[in-house]
């Protein structure tokens, strides 16, 4: 599909567009509610590119944004999960059934396409980058984020038309996978200081709940420890730095 | 066991129920002082015995006597044990008259009160005890044991016995004596019941004496975390 | 210096062991290499370390024996010393060690079927992975007697040569912090781990070093001497690596 | 040139719950008995234990215990008009592998068949008149009654040790339990689980609805238990993490606690892991099996002849490796001839969805896999369908399987897919939604059946069995009605309620359930079916087929209760009848 480019014309001239960072949940900072969340540490990325990466970021942070009391997907360390997902044996279509032919099939008939997660993301991120290049003018990362969004809706419509493969099942695996990410396991280095489990409630793995099953109504708010959190605490002697 | 909800809250099924809290949960300044009365063995009514002068005001214990480390217990823990001494459904020819000298309200405050004190770190990792028989503890807590049947006490207790708020205690730094002894309790069926569905009595009359002195062991030999109350909830 | 290092060497052949500090020199010097490749076979390992973090954290057949478990993802452990700290080890060793759990050479009732599960790939990788970890311990030596770990001291710098202990200085360095590739550093491991290895060697049920060094060191220690040195190391602060 | 091994008496294909039952039963009986399992061996100890057991994203998402469809899986068509493509990745329905299977990765939700199923072409005609079964339905008698099954229910339900409340015992219906359930001759071996707060305010709103509202019966153990094979079981803790996971305490009801204890080690029973079987070796002249043909770990071909050889594999590979074998015939949707493939049938699943007030604390994650109550007052013949357009039926449960929020995170239906509505809404319905699972019948249709696809192979080059399938119009009316009901009781129980109803074409892509049924039926004769009622082949008498391809259709209930049963009911038939006199067991 065509950008509109009359609304983007407004929102430019309104002034909104400013640069945005990597980070940079501008409509949060515009809420004055939470500072940006950066990115923790510079990371060594296994599978993206420094290019790819901050493509991902700015999607992913638009799919989970930043609000006043959690942070987003970038804050969750989602980028990094995914290039680890992706460099890992996931990426590299482990649990794929891979030989041919191969056809287009209906969407009863599921994930039809010739390629890895690995390959599907290697691809779609080309494609985003041009698409975006060529529709808005800019890249995606520095699009004001209701264009970002608007771009990420027609990513998940499939207007956006790429000819290798649909974008919405690029779209759907980046959706996936950032849920994944938000809400998994922090030892896969997403949902960073367990920011998924604690939005939801949710106490982790560790866990046994048969005595306080007949206790209706119970207000349960132990925060939650993952696989690798208590032998941390353990061994680094000290409490965790968890909040309730 | 405890008692299920009543009836009536289920009646209001349709509305929302008020939401039913765990004890201590926050801990009230109010009961934590009166708990600290208890501790101190001015709680009155009859009280026999003070805590304090086995647990500690700050309810670290005595691991040379064996007496147990209360802080960051849970609250819900302490207190189902104490009402299970007061009952003699967890018999301790100590604990049974001092527990069933207290009230309903001191057993519930003095509970509170150990619960929001910050347990005490232990450094761990030093020599005591053969360390053959500790690397057997800690494979029965990590993996737990096909020969026996049993599974690893960290499904329950967490990875080094962190513990499970509020109902699986905390064993980590808790002397090795009194787990043991606690173990053979349940182990020679002197526990009873004492606890839903008998897990511990069903788990220990699987575990050799030296399986029990080497758990004891681990556990009393893991770092334990200070400055943190409970296992992890209270602020 | 040079004769210092030379005495080095010549001790290590004298006892037919090799120091991996004296090793690098007599390369350096042009002698032959003392122990080119030990367990011939084993070559350097090429881990990745990041394919390393997912075997850690368990693959397939490696559930409830997955690394991270007992040793945590970074590998610091729980402090117990039931378990042996893994992080900043070295690479070769712990493959070696994962090597011979597998082969029986190391025999261990809970790690020997947990190395067979892996390939020589993935051996190559865990031991990356945690070779490339530092986690931060506070070192527990408040809770050591400074007399014992004097003792401590002074078998790690001398050892006892009337009873066949050489120094641990002489392999493990100086402030214990092993060489690469085969020698482990000792630098806050925990101390029950450290003895029970020095226990296993005393006793003849460990076999899987070099030359049978540990094994006659081991031998020729009082059971005070190795709880000592146990405490020695543990309680030293890690350097920065 | 394949290694031909010394002949056993007993080869079994597959070592999940059919298979170990029959190892341990004829061991008992002194055959010696050979068990192939293509995967892995795995235990309680150390393989299940957590916290590594409890990673969602390893074992949920990612299926760390299901099949391995870059080795095989099947192709998948709605119509016989279109060209099955293969299932890629897994997702409609989980098998498993290894050993134990999916009777590992259960969730333990364990129910009788209705009297009424075993006989239910003619009950239905007798009931309601010739007219009741539409046009296409393939709706057939199963050749034994549910008063022959029972004792077998019973002994299955005790080596589970399944906790719960009888309905009906011996005819006399019981307070609080299931007042539509079978009789059974014994009370369940262990009572329910405490039910959560979501099952108690269902059970007040069924109730209010004129329902009949009791626990479901739970292979989550609810107290310390020793079945009768001498295994040990230990109590459930409600941890959360039963479907899709292996359970680290004892407490969930699977080959590894309550059966392969007392087979593993024993002197008549030999494991061989990593040994894919490829066909069962048959003598058309002699109309018996000789035997299985299959490759080993190391890659090699081996020939196991057998006296006698039993199909303990998942319910579709059973088919499948029939298939392969050219063993009976198959069977043509056109010409509705053939047996073989014939009545894949699966569950006609719905669900709706109460969203409640946001201080209502449910806490999800205290769950195990069957825990929960339900109503089956219009499930099967418990209600009577005339005038109603469809057969069958659904129970409706509030189950509480866990908590766990990758694959749980409900939200309502115009909540936006993802941005900050997304991230509000989850947090906000996470802990107070409540739902409702309509767990319904799937009855055969002509047009739905299993075959060998054309195109598609597996690692080792054979073909790939291809599934036709779409939910009959039957099965959506029913679906509708009984979801009407689910949205009656969720009305009372106060919130906002949505329901997720059976639309569209069937689709392979979410999760429905692993209740993949039929294509290896059994019947009253050759004519209508591929095995009789004793799961012995029609055409090999030596060989015996075992699981849920064997039902000629899917009640609204989860199968692995009479999976059990039948398998125990077959090792009797085998024990007591067939090898004192090995002959077809039914004349055809």
């Amino acid at each position: 599909m065509t950008p509109d480019l009359s609304r983007r014309g407004l929102l430019l001239s309104s002034g909104s567009l400013a640069a945005v960072p990597l980070t940079g949940p501008t409509e949060a900072q515009s809420h004055d509610t939470m500072p940006a969340t950066p990115m923790a540490a510079p990371t060594l990325w296994r599978f993206f590119t420094a290019d790819q990466a901050s493509l991902v970021a700015a999607m992913v942070d638009r799919l989970i944004p930043p609000d006043a009391e959690f942070t987003g997907a970038v804050g969750a360390g989602v980028p990094q999960f995914i290039d680890g997902q992706l460099a890992g044996a996931w990426g590299s279509g482990a649990r794929l059934y891979r030989l041919g032919p191969f056809a287009e099939g209906t969407p009863e008939q599921g994930y039809q396409l010739p390629y890895t997660p690995a390959e599907l993301y290697r691809t779609s991120l080309s494609l985003v980058a041009d698409w975006v290049r060529g529709g808005y003018g800019s890249r995606f990362e520095e699009l004001d984020p209701r264009l970002q969004d608007e771009a990420l809706r027609s990513l998940e419509s499939g207007e956006a038309g790429f000819s290798e493969l649909p974008s919405d099942a690029f779209f759907e695996t980046l959706l996936a996978n950032t849920v994944e990410g938000f809400l998994s396991d922090p030892m896969y280095g997403g949902n960073r200081d367990m920011v998924g489990w604690r939005m939801v409630g949710f106490p982790g793995p560790y866990a046994g709940y048969v005595n306080l099953l007949d206790r209706h109504g119970l207000n349960f708010n132990r925060p939650p420890r993952g696989i690798a959190e208590a032998l941390r605490e353990h061994a680094q002697h000290h409490a965790p730095t968890l909040q309730r | 066991m405890r008692p299920a909800l009543p009836l009536a809250l289920l009646l209001l099924a349709g509305t929302a129920a008020a939401a039913v809290e765990l004890l201590g949960n926050p801990p009230s300044p109010r009961q934590v002082a009166s708990g600290r009365a208890v501790a101190a063995g001015a709680g009155g009514q009859g009280q026999q015995g003070a805590c304090f002068a086995c647990h500690g005001f700050d309810g670290a214990g005595q691991a040379a006597a064996g007496f147990p480390a209360l802080a960051g217990q849970s609250a819900e823990y302490l207190h189902e044990q104490l009402e299970r001494y007061a009952s003699g459904a967890r018999p301790n020819p100590i604990m049974q008259p001092i527990a069933a000298a207290m009230t309903p309200d001191q057993r519930r405050d003095v509970s509170v009160y150990y619960a929001a004190q910050p347990p005490q770190a232990s450094a761990g990792a030093r020599p005591q005890g053969d360390p053959a028989l500790l690397q057997h503890g800690g494979n029965l807590s990590a993996i737990g044991s096909a020969e026996r049947g049993v599974q690893a006490c960290q499904n329950c207790h967490g990875p080094g016995g962190i513990g499970l708020w509020p109902n699986y205690p905390r064993l980590a730094g808790q002397p090795a004596d009194y787990l043991a002894a606690q173990l053979r309790a349940w182990k020679q069926g002197e526990r009873p019941g004492d606890e839903p569905y008998n897990f511990m009595a069903n788990i220990a009359a699987r575990l050799t004496e030296d399986d029990i002195r080497a758990v004891s062991l681990y556990f009393a030999s893991v770092r334990t975390v200070p400055r943190q109350a409970g296992t992890g909830v209270l602020p | 210096m040079i004769a210092r290092l030379i005495a080095v060497v010549a001790l290590g052949v004298a006892l037919a062991a090799a120091p991996a500090s004296a090793q690098q020199t007599a390369q350096r010097y042009g002698l032959p290499p003392l122990w080119p490749a030990p367990n011939a076979g084993l070559t350097e390992p090429r881990g990745n370390p990041q394919a390393g973090l997912e075997v850690v954290r368990g693959i397939e057949g490696l559930v409830g024996g997955a690394c991270v478990n007992c040793h945590g993802l970074q590998g610091a452990a729980d402090g117990s010393g039931a378990f042996p700290r893994l992080d900043g080890q070295h690479a070769w060793y712990l493959y070696k060690q994962l090597r011979d759990y597998a082969s029986g050479e190391r025999a261990h009732a809970v790690m020997t079927p947990i190395a067979r599960v892996l390939t020589d790939r993935q051996m190559q990788d865990v031991a990356a992975w945690y070779a490339a970890q530092a986690e931060i311990v506070e070192g527990p030596s408040g809770e050591f007697d400074l007399r014992v770990r004097q003792l401590g001291g002074s078998i790690a710098a001398t050892g006892a040569p009337d009873r066949g202990v050489i120094a641990c200085a002489q392999c493990h360095g100086m402030q214990g912090e092993g060489a690469g590739p085969a020698i482990p550093t000792l630098v806050g491991q925990y101390a029950p781990y450290t003895a029970l290895q020095l226990h296993l060697w005393k006793r003849g049920e460990r076999r899987n070093g070099p030359l049978g060094v540990m094994a006659q060191v081991a031998a020729g220690m009082t059971d005070e001497e190795i709880e000592a040195v146990a405490a020695y190391y543990a309680a030293l602060a890690p350097a920065p690596r | 040139m394949a290694q031909r091994l010394p002949e056993v008496d007993v080869v079994l294909v597959g070592m999940g719950w059919t298979g170990a039952l029959l190892a341990k039963e004829l061991t008992d009986a002194g055959l010696k008995v050979v068990g192939l399992e293509r995967g892995r061996a795995r235990q309680t100890v150390p393989d299940f234990q957590s916290p590594t057991m409890h990673d969602e994203l390893r074992y949920a998402v990612r299926h760390g215990l299901m099949l391995d469809p870059s080795t095989e899986t099947l192709t998948f068509r709605n119509f016989t008009s279109q060209t099955a493509l293969p299932i890629r990745q897994l997702g409609s329905f989980l098998p498993g592998v290894n050993l134990g299977g999916a009777g590992v990765h259960w969730n333990g939700q364990t129910w009788r068949f209705q009297e009424s199923d075993f006989v239910l072409r003619s009950h239905l005609r007798q009931r309601y008149g010739e007219d009741i079964i539409q046009d296409g339905l393939t709706i057939q008698d199963w050749g034994l009654t549910y008063a022959e099954l029972e004792p077998f229910y019973d002994r299955f339900e005790r080596i589970c040790g399944i906790g719960g409340i009888v309905g009906n015992l011996r005819g006399e219906i019981q307070p609080g339990g299931d007042p539509f359930e079978p009789p059974r001759s014994n009370p369940f071996p262990n009572p329910p689980m405490p039910q959560p707060y979501a099952a108690a305010l269902f059970a007040r709103a069924a109730e209010q609805a004129g329902a009949h509202p009791f626990p479901v019966p739970t292979a989550n153990l609810s107290r310390p238990y020793t079945n009768p094979y001498g295994c040990a079981m230990q109590p459930c803790n409600a941890c959360g993490f039963c479907e899709r996971f292996g359970c680290e305490h004892f407490a969930k009801a699977s080959p590894q606690v309550c059966v392969l204890p007392k087979v593993l080690g024993h002197e008549r029973f030999e494991l061989r892991t990593g040994s894919t079987v490829t066909r069962v070796n048959y003598d058309r002249q002699g109309k018996r099996a000789t035997g299985v043909t299959y490759i080993n770990g190391r890659g090699q071909e081996v020939e196991q002849p057998a006296a006698i050889v039993a199909l303990c594999a998942f319910s579709y590979h059973n088919v499948r490796l029939l298939l392969l074998s050219g063993i009976g015939t198959p069977y043509d949707p056109r010409s509705g001839e053939g047996t073989l493939g014939k009545n894949y049938t699966y569950q006609t699943m719905s669900g709706v969805s109460v969203f409640m007030d946001p201080d209502v604390n449910l806490n999800p994650y205290m769950g195990a896999g069957a825990l929960g109550t339900a109503v089956n007052d219009w499930n099967g013949e418990a209600f009577d369908h005339s005038g109603l357009g469809f057969v069958g039926g659904a129970y409706i449960a509030a189950y509480q399987t866990g908590g766990r929020p990758i694959e749980r995170h409900p939200v309502p239906q115009d909540t936006p897919r993802w941005g900050a509505g997304w991230k509000q809404a989850v947090r906000r319905h996470y802990n107070s939604t409540l739902s409702l699972t309509v767990h319904g019948s799937s009855m055969p249709h002509r047009g739905n059946y299993l075959d060998l696809d054309p195109t598609y192979r597996d690692s080792l080059g054979n073909p790939l069995l291809r599934m036709t399938f779409d939910f009959p119009a039957n099965d959506r009316l029913m679906s509708d009605y009984v979801t009407d009901r689910a949205v009656d009781i969720a009305n009372r129980i106060g919130g906002k309620v949505e329901a997720a109803r059976r639309t569209g074409l069937y689709s392979v892509v979410p999760y429905q359930t692993t209740h993949n049924t039929g294509g290896a039926i059994m019947g009253q004769t050759p004519r209508d079916s591929v095995v009789n009622r004793y799961l012995q082949h029609w055409d090999a008498h030596n060989l015996f087929v075992m699981g849920a391809c064997t039902y000629p259709h899917n009640p609204g209930y989860n199968p692995t209760d009479t999976v059990g049963a039948l398998a125990l009911w077959a090792a009797r038939a085998i024990r007591d009848d067939y090898i004192g006199n090995p002959r077809p067991l039914v004349p055809a």
